[in-house]
């Protein structure tokens, strides 16, 4: 069995309306000086195997078709 | 002209998209199930709004990998004129049809209420029952509806003419990128749109700016 | 964490589980020996006031019930009215007081998840829903917050889902500082002969599981829901539950197509309590005994004990007596709508209720005691102390009316509630006629040419606490007011009734009193209460909440397009004031 | 300035309806063997000032505040 972790996040110049909403209720409620906030995704999955390199390479490809929405989004692959 | 409405687990406003093309075209629509792969032989395809998959994820992204939408996909290119509205618009867009991304509204907030669109194109399967320039009332019930796309993307669809409908009078209600309500695809028969022209069709909805919208796809004359 | 069941029945864990001494001892009369620690739980499930009603029923009864359209009272998921040409409407309102105040979103979203079950368990397509919100001063620390939870859930919920909100109040007081009230009410039409009850019928017949699966939320809920609050709170958190609109609509359609097919004898949501509350109340409804293995039940987490599993409150869950021979075809629809379907059981003729687990027996209780018999109470109460008419002159004359009616109409309390309802979806489902904003919701009957139905809500707290009969009184005036304005005949209602500790003589007096008045209004106007819901303990720290009886009503109107509207005014007309 | 990411995940035996649809979409797309899916969302912020301790301790109160529910969430905060 194989965990991993999925994170997926808006590429650069997309527009995050959460995330300027956080920065916006951040200040309000006190915290200065945060700048640049961006919300994204994680999925912890469980692979089952333990061939890391496939597990892997699957996992890329359900980033591709479903987890990312690669019009808009990066993800990231990390294996435990 | 005949018609069909997709059904996918999670999409409420079907019954509203049936009620609507019934009582447009006098004829009800066939339902289509999301697993089925052969598709009816019809003239327009229509995706109804709602939460498919409770929009877990990202909205509309799991209904757009479901087996029906590469038989609507194949069905497009063959020059089948399809409807999205709501969660059917954002399905499209998942699913590669349509350019763009819809965004959660900039509020954060779900919003129903009624606002203003302008026709901007009325050269369309979808619009030539309207006039250009035409402000038209249309109610939107979503939470994710601000579109967005790149600034090359947003050119391309504004200089081809693909914005069909933006929301108008200073009335955008989720902080769409120009404003933009409704698009179009390059070759013309797939229209995706975030407010709900299928809630305002009769005098119990107390107007009815949306019936053209659907008597331009039926190619039925737009009637009271 | 996991609690087994061999676990040593002292008086901590008896009083822990809400039951006090005399209840316990009730407990070991009636089934002479010491309750396992899963019968423990069962019992406190059943027995709590939640489930038992047992500080309120005495009252209740009281109440009209009956009226010649009235189909099904309270005692079902939901009351039944006729509306003519076989048409029924089925409504009820229910409170998720406690878990809103805990965690406001899911508090208030499983609120609205749990009465929409309530009505579609019946049979019924939901058309419309309402939701009375209180919240405490608009300035206290915590109620931007949880507002905006509030809010944010109920639309979260019942949008996803798909049924119109209509109406609904959304008022503050600092009395409700640290226990709001969420309310939520909701309305489905169903055919007069397409009604499902939970009374089970005939032995030896399937006990099916539907919906979503088993896991540890809530455990404990239902005690929860009838403890008062105080400063250990906190540590009651774990017990949130989560909604799942997604799988509440599959569960909608896969129950109507499934009821469609003759396969239900019976059928209840798994509410408060789940597991319990609901096989318990079925067998006991139809004099049968119900035999649960727990090993059936789908889980999502592992190694649940069986009191876990009893007293799971997992939502968009239900529970049904099955027609044998359609075993097949029912199933095949809730695997189409990607839902569990489980044969976890059997009715028996033996009155009892018995769970297995493991290979072992984990539970066997009198059904009948557990449900019908629980403890009932005449709690001591006394005539609350009602408040004076205020002299008019305590109040110094505006210096300039124009500013104190725009102050007036500025307050938190009277204000647009527009900023709410633009977060529900008002519209969905086409048959909107009235939206929010009026003096009720109104929705025309799909399918019929003219006919409609008109929804509202009331109650005015500061009136009951003044004098709890009349404000009783007044608030069913008022819903029934708000229908007629409509043009619409009021048919009937449901009621809410949010007090505090009914241990109290004074709450308790509130109470009484509060009913009798709204019974007396009720006879009256002959506007039957056909279903219903107490809330009580809602104290923070000893000091209760206003009493908030809401009442909610419906109304039926013939022709539509005579329908009364609030905005029908022109320049010229002239105003009438009616009444005295 | 401080870059951080925070990673907000739900607690266990919270029910997750997005995991579970995440889950049966992937087995349909033929993805076999994956369990166990639960979706958590992250944040990427950026603090003034260069002292770790600071922005970490900063960075709590936030998640406390605002970022996280912690009725129903866990959090983690990595300094980069
Ligand atoms: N929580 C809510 N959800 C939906 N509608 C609401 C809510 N609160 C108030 N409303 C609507 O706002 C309007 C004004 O509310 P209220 O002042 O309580 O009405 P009234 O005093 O006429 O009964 C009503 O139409 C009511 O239905």
């Amino acid at each position: 069995m194989i965990k991993a972790r999925v994170t997926v996040t808006l590429k650069n110049g997309v527009l995050d309306p959460q995330g300027k909403a956080i920065e916006g209720a951040l200040s309000s409620l006190g915290f200065n000086g945060i700048g640049h906030v961006r919300q994204g995704k994680v999925f912890d999955l469980e692979v089952e195997g333990d061939d890391k390199a496939k597990a892997e390479a699957e996992l890329k490809d359900m980033c591709e078709k479903l987890l990312a929405n690669t019009v808009i989004e990066n993800y990231t692959i990390a294996i435990d | 002209m005949k018609s069909a409405v997709v059904q996918l687990p999670g999409l409420n406003r079907d019954r509203d998209m049936i009620a609507a093309l019934t009582k447009i075209s006098g004829q009800a629509p066939v339902t289509v199930w999301q697993t089925e792969t052969e598709l009816p032989d019809v003239d327009l395809i229509v995706i109804p709004g709602g939460f498919s998959y409770g929009d877990y994820l990202r909205c509309g992204a799991i209904a757009a990998r479901m087996p029906v939408m590469q038989a609507i996909k194949a069905k497009a290119d063959q020059g089948v004129k399809v409807l999205g509205v709501c969660n059917g618009f954002q399905i499209l867009l998942e699913a590669g049809l349509l350019p763009g991304a819809l965004m959660r509204n900039a509020s954060l907030k779900f919003v129903c209420k009624e606002i203003k669109l302008e026709v901007v194109n009325a050269e369309t399967d979808f619009s030539r029952a309207y006039e250009k320039g035409q402000i038209l009332r249309c109610p939107v019930a979503h939470h994710d509806g601000n579109y967005f796309a790149d600034a090359e993307t947003l050119q391309l669809i504004e200089d081809n003419g693909q914005v069909v409908f933006r929301y108008a009078d200073g009335t955008n209600p989720n902080g769409s990128i120009n404003d933009i309500a409704g698009v179009i695809n390059e070759k013309g028969n797939v229209l995706g749109l975030m407010p709900h022209p299928e809630n305002l069709i009769e005098a119990a909805h107390g107007g009815n700016d949306g019936r053209a919208l659907f008597a331009s796809a039926l190619d039925v004359i737009a009637a009271a | 964490m996991t609690i087994p069941n061999s676990i040593a029945i002292t008086p901590e864990l008896v009083a822990s589980h809400g039951l006090k001494p005399d209840e316990y001892q009730r407990i070991l009369d009636l089934i002479g020996r010491e309750p396992s620690f899963t019968e423990l739980g069962i019992f406190s499930a059943m027995w709590n006031e939640h489930c038992s009603y047992k500080s309120s029923k005495r009252w209740l009864r009281t109440l009209p019930t009956t009226g010649a359209r009235v189909i099904q009272g309270p005692g079902e998921n939901a009351g039944v009215v006729d509306i003519d040409d076989g048409d029924v409407v089925v409504f009820k309102m229910e409170s998720h007081n406690h878990p809103s105040y805990i965690e406001p979103y899911q508090g208030a979203a499983t609120g609205v998840g749990g009465i929409l079950r309530d009505v579609f368990t019946m049979g019924a397509r939901p058309i419309a829903a309402m939701n009375a919100l209180r919240f405490g001063a608009p300035d206290h620390p915590k109620t931007r917050h949880l507002v905006s939870g509030v809010v944010a859930g109920v639309g979260g919920y019942g949008n996803s889902f798909g049924v119109p909100t209509v109406g609904g109040e959304v008022e503050f007081d600092e009395r409700y500082n640290g226990n709001i009230l969420v309310n939520a009410f909701a309305a489905g039409i169903a055919k007069s002969d397409g009604i499902f009850l939970s009374e089970a019928k005939g032995v030896g017949l399937p006990v099916v599981y539907l919906g979503a699966k088993t896991g540890r939320d809530g455990v404990g809920g239902a005690t929860m829901a009838s403890a008062e609050f105080d400063e250990q709170i906190e540590e009651k958190r774990p017990t949130v539950q989560v909604g799942d609109p997604f799988t509440e609509k599959c569960l909608l359609e896969a129950c109507l197509e499934l009821m469609a097919t003759g396969a239900v004898i019976a059928i209840q949501d798994m509410g408060a309590a789940g597991l319990t509350c609901s096989a318990v109340e079925m067998g006991a409804k139809g004099g049968l005994g119900i035999e649960l293995d727990l090993d059936k039940v789908p889980v999502r987490e592992e190694q649940m004990t069986a009191y876990e599993m009893m007293l799971s409150e997992s939502q968009e869950r239900m529970l049904m007596v099955l027609e044998p021979s359609k075993e097949e075809a029912a199933k095949a629809i809730f695997v189409k709508w990607g839902l569990d379907f489980a044969i976890v059981g059997k009715t028996t003729d033996d009155l009892r209720f018995r769970v297995l687990h493991q290979g072992s027996e984990v539970a066997n209780l009198p059904i009948k005691e557990l449900g019908d018999e629980a403890p009932e109470y005449d709690r001591p109460w006394r005539e609350a102390d009602k408040r004076g008419a205020l002299p008019a002159n305590l109040v110094a004359e505006p210096e300039n009316y124009g500013d104190a009616l725009l102050q007036l109409v500025g307050s938190a309390n009277q204000s647009s509630r527009r900023w709410v309802y633009e977060q529900y979806d008002t519209l969905i489902q086409g048959n909107s006629l009235q939206l929010p904003g009026g003096d009720a919701g109104v929705v025309r009957v799909d399918g019929h040419p003219s006919k409609a139905l008109a929804f509202s809500s009331d109650v005015t707290p500061r009136y009951v606490e003044a004098d709890p009969y009349e404000g009783g009184k007044q608030a069913v005036a008022e819903c029934w007011r708000n229908i007629t304005a409509t043009g619409a005949e009021p048919l009937a209602s449901t009621d809410n009734l949010n007090f505090g500790n009914p241990e109290k003589p004074e709450i308790m007096g509130q109470l009484v009193q509060a009913i009798q008045g709204i019974g007396e209004a009720c006879a009256a106007l002959d506007f039957p209460i056909v279903s219903g819901n107490v809330s009580l303990y809602n104290e923070t720290n000893g000091v209760a909440i206003l009493p908030t009886p809401t009442i909610a009503g419906v109304g039926l109107l013939h022709d539509w397009s005579r329908m009364a509207r609030i905005g029908g005014a022109n320049e010229g007309d002239v105003v009438l004031l009616i009444g005295i």
